[in-house]
């Protein structure tokens, strides 16, 4: 019986997330359209529902091009590789109200293991395409992802602490109630919190490559990176791929900060908690487009320093931060110590970076003559 | 020009160079240009650029073409900025036959000419940062105010980008009715645009971090080697030929020229958007100031114009640089020789110098902020 | 439940024998990474959870894609591995290998572990396993933390004399 | 422009981070702005809607006759000015020849090529006879490269009305010219009879 | 503006064995030129740039002219005898002068902001590959310029530090500005072209 029951959550799960990756697709397009004030894709279907459709199909007729040195079967495979893991990821994401899939004692163990498998994905694009260029791409990718899934751990393991237990289900437990009547509290809302929010923010940013980290893809230097030689069907697998990654590192950031399915008021508690997830998810999934939109793509050294040499710092202090939160007792106490702690770290980052930039203050004579 | 001994240093650790081409399909490059790059992981040792993917001899064509035939061609040198190569051209053959020219015709030519600046500065800001990766946020932003600017080309002119209107002693044609207002509409309304701009851009610390001490150039060589315009001003050599020749009624404005200080991509990123605010300035005192009276020199022949033997070097300070025509003419109708000095080509003497040492991405970057454009490279 | 492990374990054969035997160098890394998943899944398949993700964390997240970048870094054209796939030396190699399965063989029986049935092991949660670790076996844990520090250092030092192409991604991933 | 007259001093970004901050606030006021502000909505949906083009825009030229009836009316002399003075030389005149081979004041052929021609509207210029003008058309592919691309007579010529709605002034401009033109030669020929 | 005399004399104080003349210029431009020997080239060049209140430190332009061989009518005195006495007449007499290649740099001083000085070298003949000493070790915008001039016109430059063809591709031989370059034949026209052949 319990079969038939896990059955349908995973259809319900497997077809709202294809459903959130067609919808995604198409709004990317619409939101860096209206950013760019023009309208977007409005051609197929009612303003451009159909696009994705469209897409789609496309995708399937586009004749799929093999280079001839390519190495065959792992051309073939690199897709499959890539995708895998990111919808394993999906089983473990706490979306209460029965629809959690599973509910592992190491839940973020698990979302680790499975998420560093796509680095081997890439690995075997960049590699079997024997493409020079590819091959370059595909080195850079992987010292990114590789680099980045330290500041990423790190952040995960604070809410960890605090919670005592790796598993997503008792996090979002953890995390609910409201204080003082009004104010959720949720992880974001404590000063080790909102760092620990944006640091995971930006790092599953970068895992997923997506702008300001889509070195790999970087147009203006390397055509299309590991992708280049793709085209047709393992192109569209990709391009999911990315997307899976961006839900699922969404996902995660909801779980361990936003409170899961909890509801931000205690009035709004009777909608149902998985709809709540998937409300924040596509909050973040939009946040993510206009990011998308807004920043230039960093450099490959930059990035590394970034991560090394600011988020990495950044989470050893979030987690010290939080346990000195947890052992004060959370309250306006913790505030202080915690919050201060970490706006200390901000302004001690903020005059290493200003004064390593060698003249941010530029100074421009306007000669009258 | 890397040095003999450092081309020794390359050849003996040749197995772990990369030679790429970027171009001239690459979709970073502004047009055909190809640059032969060779990495040592992620910088630059060696760069030479590759020209002449867009050449169609223009000076050929324009020694058998007659004087006012010329004129519709110069629009193809810079095809961005196709009223700057105009005035140039018409500058140097009225200084060759010694035609003046009435105030209304000077103003409007000022009046364009700041409007034709003040677009490609635009566009220029949109290339750059979508060489960078800002998915055409700011192209799309820049074309915006450019189409505005274009309309009003389109109204007077008759097309937008290849107006061929200038001719020898003043313009083609007068302003259509409601074109004064219209203007001074949109160069009110640029502006709050070019503040929006700022806001998004100039402190973006990706941006700082991508253009400051990029492609670095001293003042002292950059006037060796002949940069001109935003990109030698950036270096702080204070030389603007508006103001060095004072040509047409430039004299009348009173705008001052920015320069900067470190002459990296940074200022010359910067120097655009101070020159676009002096263009406004300029705008604004020329449309108010319009005169009335002839367009055109009456006394000027533009059709089988012969002008007499000897030879005349006219130049603009046009978005790019310094546009020279250097004609010399027999007598005959059409030009005896026809040189046009590309502002676009010299700019590019120092790019291997500012690329060697830097990386990969920051070649794009480099580029971009040079600001070239094809039609002027290989004409 | 034996089943299960039969089939794990002869995936963790055959992967392993085809990390050594393809001719391939990229087969290679990437049937040693299968072999590696293998492993994991054996363990998720006795019950221990955290140490079966661990394993695929660690080796299959970073040894793996560590060996893979070394690859990428060294022999970008030398995609044959070279030389004969069996050395000359047949018999010494037959003869250690038995020698070392002997004495393995040998030593397992004598545990005495065989004997009694495969009983599943007792029910571990996390919490246990993480206060075992801080407690009895606190020093070895911060030995391995002091040795991986080492081993980044290191790492670092030497990416720093000579330029390393790409990034200088070569150290441990985090234990 | 009150910045200080002699300095532009840029201010550097103090806190790390405020600068993408401030740019986003930017991109996010254009994505509010696109649902509620038009000049934030540029586009135009094109085969739908179409922006109007000034009214001096040009595209390829084409030939003015008077009154309703093409060969009647046609303005073109074939003097050939406009051959000889087009740049890309994309205009090819032949003149009528009546019964003994005298060339005739028609043009029997007047092709343009619109392949070659670079719509730089010298031919109008040049034209004393106000016989060529600029058209606006601008959707005219083919589907061969050399032979419908190059425009015969019947094809370039429009009346005058078509003219006149296309662009207003110039065409007022353009009939007064002819007016004076006409009366001239009409006070001409009386003192011609008178004299 | 720095009159050419005074130039003028000041070359001939600093390079004394060089040859350098005025070139007048009836345009209305009234942009007279120097036209220097090419063996002294290189030092009058170095000494414009670096004479402290001359110092045209910018080359702007550099400019390649073909002069084919023109014929001259000159008036000759020509003393005839008709009928016993002396008589001086002129008659035109058909003179060619052999053509010639010509470089033409414009310097400038950014400096001082002064205008164009015009700087011309002429080589002897106008066979193929004729040589003329390159000015880019002195001004380095010279330098593209000077690679445009040998691929369009044939003008090899001694001392330049990287002469290869600038627009051409490396494989084509001729010039293509020099006035008597035609080009082949077998570019495809269409049909217009082909009536409207070129008039000249």
């Amino acid at each position: 019986m319990w079969l038939v029951i896990i059955q349908l959550k995973i259809g319900i799960i497997l077809t709202f997330f294809s459903l959130l990756f067609a919808v995604a697709s198409l709004a990317e397009r619409k939101i860096l359209a209206r950013i760019q004030n023009r309208r977007g894709p409005n051609r197929v279907g009612p303003c451009g529902l159909f696009q994705p459709i469209a897409d789609g199909i496309k995708m399937l007729i586009k004749e799929d091009v093999v280079p001839r040195k390519a190495d065959r079967a792992l051309h073939f495979l690199a897709p499959i590789v890539m995708v895998a893991p990111m919808v394993l990821l999906f089983g473990i994401l706490p979306y209460g109200g029965g629809l959690t899939l599973v509910d592992l004692e190491v839940g973020l163990l698990f979302f680790f293991a499975v998420s560093s498998v796509s680095e081997l994905a890439v690995f075997m694009a960049g590699w079997s395409s024997a493409n020079k260029y590819s091959v370059f791409g595909a080195m850079r990718a992987i010292a990114q992802m590789v680099s980045y899934e330290v500041p990423l751990v790190l952040v995960a393991i604070t809410p960890v602490m605090v919670a005592g237990s790796l598993s997503l289900v008792h996090m979002v437990e953890d995390q609910a109630g409201y204080a003082i009547g009004v104010i959720p509290n949720w992880f974001v809302l404590t000063p080790w919190g909102i760092v620990g929010f944006l640091l995971l923010f930006v790092t599953s940013l970068a895992e997923a490559n997506r702008t300001p980290f889509d070195l790999p893809e970087g147009e203006s230097e390397l055509v299309a990176g590991h992708l280049t030689e793709y085209s047709g069907f393992k192109y569209a697998l990709f391009f999911m791929g990315e997307y899976f990654g961006i839900f699922a590192g969404s996902g995660l950031a909801v779980a361990l900060f936003l409170g899961g399915g909890g509801a931000p008021l205690p009035l709004l508690q009777w909608i149902p908690p998985y709809l709540w997830f998937f409300v924040k998810l596509v909050v973040l999934v939009g946040i993510v487009i206009w990011v998308r939109a807004s920043l230039p793509r960093m450099r490959i050294d930059q990035l590394m320093d970034l991560c090394w040499k600011g988020l990495v710092p950044l989470a050893f202090v979030n987690l010290i931060a939080a346990a000195i939160w947890h052992y004060s007792g959370g309250g306006w106490q913790g505030w202080i110590l915690a919050g201060g702690l970490l706006v200390g770290a901000y302004l001690m980052l903020n005059r290493v970076v200003l004064r390593s930039r060698c003249s941010w203050e530029r100074k421009y004579y306007l000669a009258k003559s | 020009m890397t040095s003999t001994e450092e081309v020794e240093s390359i050849s003996e650790k040749s197995e772990r160079l990369l030679n790429i081409s970027m171009g001239p399909q690459h979709p970073s490059t502004h047009g055909v240009f190809r640059m032969k790059a060779v990495l040592d992981g992620e910088t630059v040792v060696k760069l030479t650029p590759v020209f002449g993917y867009l050449h169609r001899n223009h000076e050929k064509l324009a020694e058998r073409t007659s004087y006012l035939g010329n004129m519709p061609y110069t629009d193809r040198l810079d095809y961005f900025c196709s009223l700057t190569n105009n005035w140039a051209y018409a500058l140097s053959v009225e200084r060759l036959a010694g035609i003046e020219v009435p105030e209304r015709a000077e103003y409007l030519r000022v009046i364009t000419a700041e409007l034709t600046r003040l677009q490609n500065h635009l566009a220029f800001l949109g290339f750059l940062l979508n060489d960078m990766g800002v998915w055409a946020t700011v192209l799309i932003y820049g074309f915006r105010e450019r189409e505005k600017i274009l309309d009003l080309f389109e109204s007077l002119t008759g097309a937008r980008m290849m107006c061929n209107y200038m001719r020898f002693g003043g313009c083609r044609c007068d302003v259509p009715d409601g074109w004064v207002e219209e203007a001074k509409r949109i160069t009110d309304e640029l502006p709050g645009v070019l503040d929006e701009l700022e806001q998004l851009l100039t402190d973006n610390e990706i941006v700082v971090a991508r253009t400051q001490g990029v492609g670095t150039v001293p003042g002292r060589k950059a006037i060796n080697a002949g940069l001109t315009g935003p990109v030698l001003r950036a270096s702080g050599v204070n030389y603007d030929v508006r103001k060095v020749d004072s040509y047409g009624v430039y004299d009348r404005f009173d705008f001052s020229v920015p320069l900067g200080s470190v002459g990296d991509c940074y200022d010359r990123f910067m120097l655009r958007l101070l020159e676009m605010r002096q263009s406004l300035n300029i705008l604004k005192a020329a449309l108010n100031e319009l005169p009335s009276g002839p367009i055109i020199n009456p006394k000027a022949k533009n059709r089988n114009l012969r002008p007499p033997a000897g030879e005349a070097y006219g130049r603009i300070e046009s978005p790019k640089g310094e546009l020279g025509f250097y004609l010399v003419s027999d007598k005959s109708g059409t030009p005896y020789r026809y040189r046009v000095r590309p502002p676009s080509l010299v700019n590019l003497t120092l790019l291997e110098d500012m690329c060697v040492g830097q990386k990969v991405a920051d070649v794009v970057v480099i580029l971009g902020s040079i600001d070239i454009i094809l039609g002027e490279v290989d004409r | 439940m034996n089943v299960v492990l039969f089939i794990i374990a002869a995936l963790i054969l055959v992967g392993a024998l085809a990390t050594v035997c393809v001719r391939n160098l990229v087969y290679c890394a990437l049937s040693l990474a299968a072999t590696f998943a293998a492993l994991g899944m054996l363990y998720l398949a006795l019950g221990a959870e955290f140490i079966g993700w661990v394993q695929i964390l660690v080796y299959v997240g970073a040894v793996a894609v560590l060996i893979v970048f070394v690859i990428l870094l060294t022999a970008p054209d030398r995609m044959r591995s070279v030389g004969p796939l069996f050395s000359r030396s047949r018999i010494l190699g037959v003869g250690v290998s038995l020698g070392v399965f002997g004495t393995i063989a040998y030593a397992v029986h004598k545990s005495g572990s065989l004997k009694g049935s495969l009983s599943m092991p007792a029910e571990t949660d996390m919490q246990s396993i993480g206060e075992e670790l801080l407690s009895s076996y606190l020093v070895p844990l911060e030995a391995t933390g002091v040795l991986l520090t080492v081993a980044l250092i290191g790492a670092v030092l030497f990416a720093r004399e000579e330029p390393v192409e790409g990034s200088e991604e070569s150290q441990e991933s985090k234990d | 422009m009150e910045r200080m007259a002699s300095h532009y001093r840029k201010s550097g970004g103090r806190w790390l981070g405020s600068g993408i901050l401030r740019g986003m606030g930017v991109t996010l006021k254009n994505w509010i702005g696109s649902y509620f502000d038009p000049s934030r909505l540029v586009t135009v949906c094109y085969p739908g809607e179409r922006l109007p083009l000034p009214e001096n825009s040009r595209s390829f030229p084409f030939l003015i006759y008077d009154g309703d009836d093409p060969e009647a009316g046609l303005r073109c002399v074939a003097c050939r000015i406009c051959e000889k003075e087009c740049p890309p030389e994309c205009i090819h005149i032949e003149n009528e020849r009546d019964e003994n081979g005298k060339p005739r004041k028609r043009p029997a052929v007047f092709d343009i090529d619109i392949s070659v021609c670079m719509s730089c509207q010298i031919c109008v210029e040049v034209c004393p006879f106000d016989a060529i003008e600029m058209d606006q058309i601008y959707a005219i592919s083919t589907n061969a490269r050399f032979e419908p691309l190059r425009l015969h007579k019947e094809q370039l010529l429009k009346p005058n009305e078509y003219f006149r709605e296309l662009s207003p002034t110039r065409s007022a401009a353009a009939d007064a010219r002819r007016e004076a033109e006409r009366a001239k030669q009409a006070k001409k020929k009386e003192a011609g009879k008178k004299g | 503006m720095l009159d050419l005399e005074t130039i003028i004399k000041r070359v001939q104080e600093a390079v004394p064995s060089c040859r350098i003349e005025l070139v007048s210029n009836e345009s209305h431009s009234g942009h007279h030129s120097l036209l220097v020997d090419d063996g002294h080239a290189v030092e009058v060049a170095r000494f414009l740039r670096d004479a402290p209140d001359i110092c045209l430190d910018y080359a702007s332009n550099v400019t390649g002219i073909d002069w084919l061989n023109s014929t001259v009518k000159e008036k000759v005195p020509v003393t005839e005898t008709v009928e016993g006495e002396e008589k001086v007449n002129e008659k035109t007499v058909e003179k060619t002068v052999p053509g010639y290649l010509e470089v033409v740099y414009h310097l400038y001083s950014m400096r001082l902001k002064q205008g164009p000085v015009i700087l011309r070298m002429r080589t002897g003949n106008r066979d193929p590959d004729v040589h003329l000493p390159s000015l880019t070790p002195v001004y380095r915008s010279a330098e593209l310029q000077e690679r445009e001039v040998y691929d369009l016109f044939g003008i090899v430059f001694d001392g330049h530090p990287d002469m290869r063809r600038l627009l051409m591709w490396e494989e084509f031989e001729d010039h293509p500005m020099r006035k008597d370059y035609f080009p082949p034949e077998e570019s495809d026209e269409s049909p217009i072209d082909e009536q409207a052949r070129p008039k000249q």
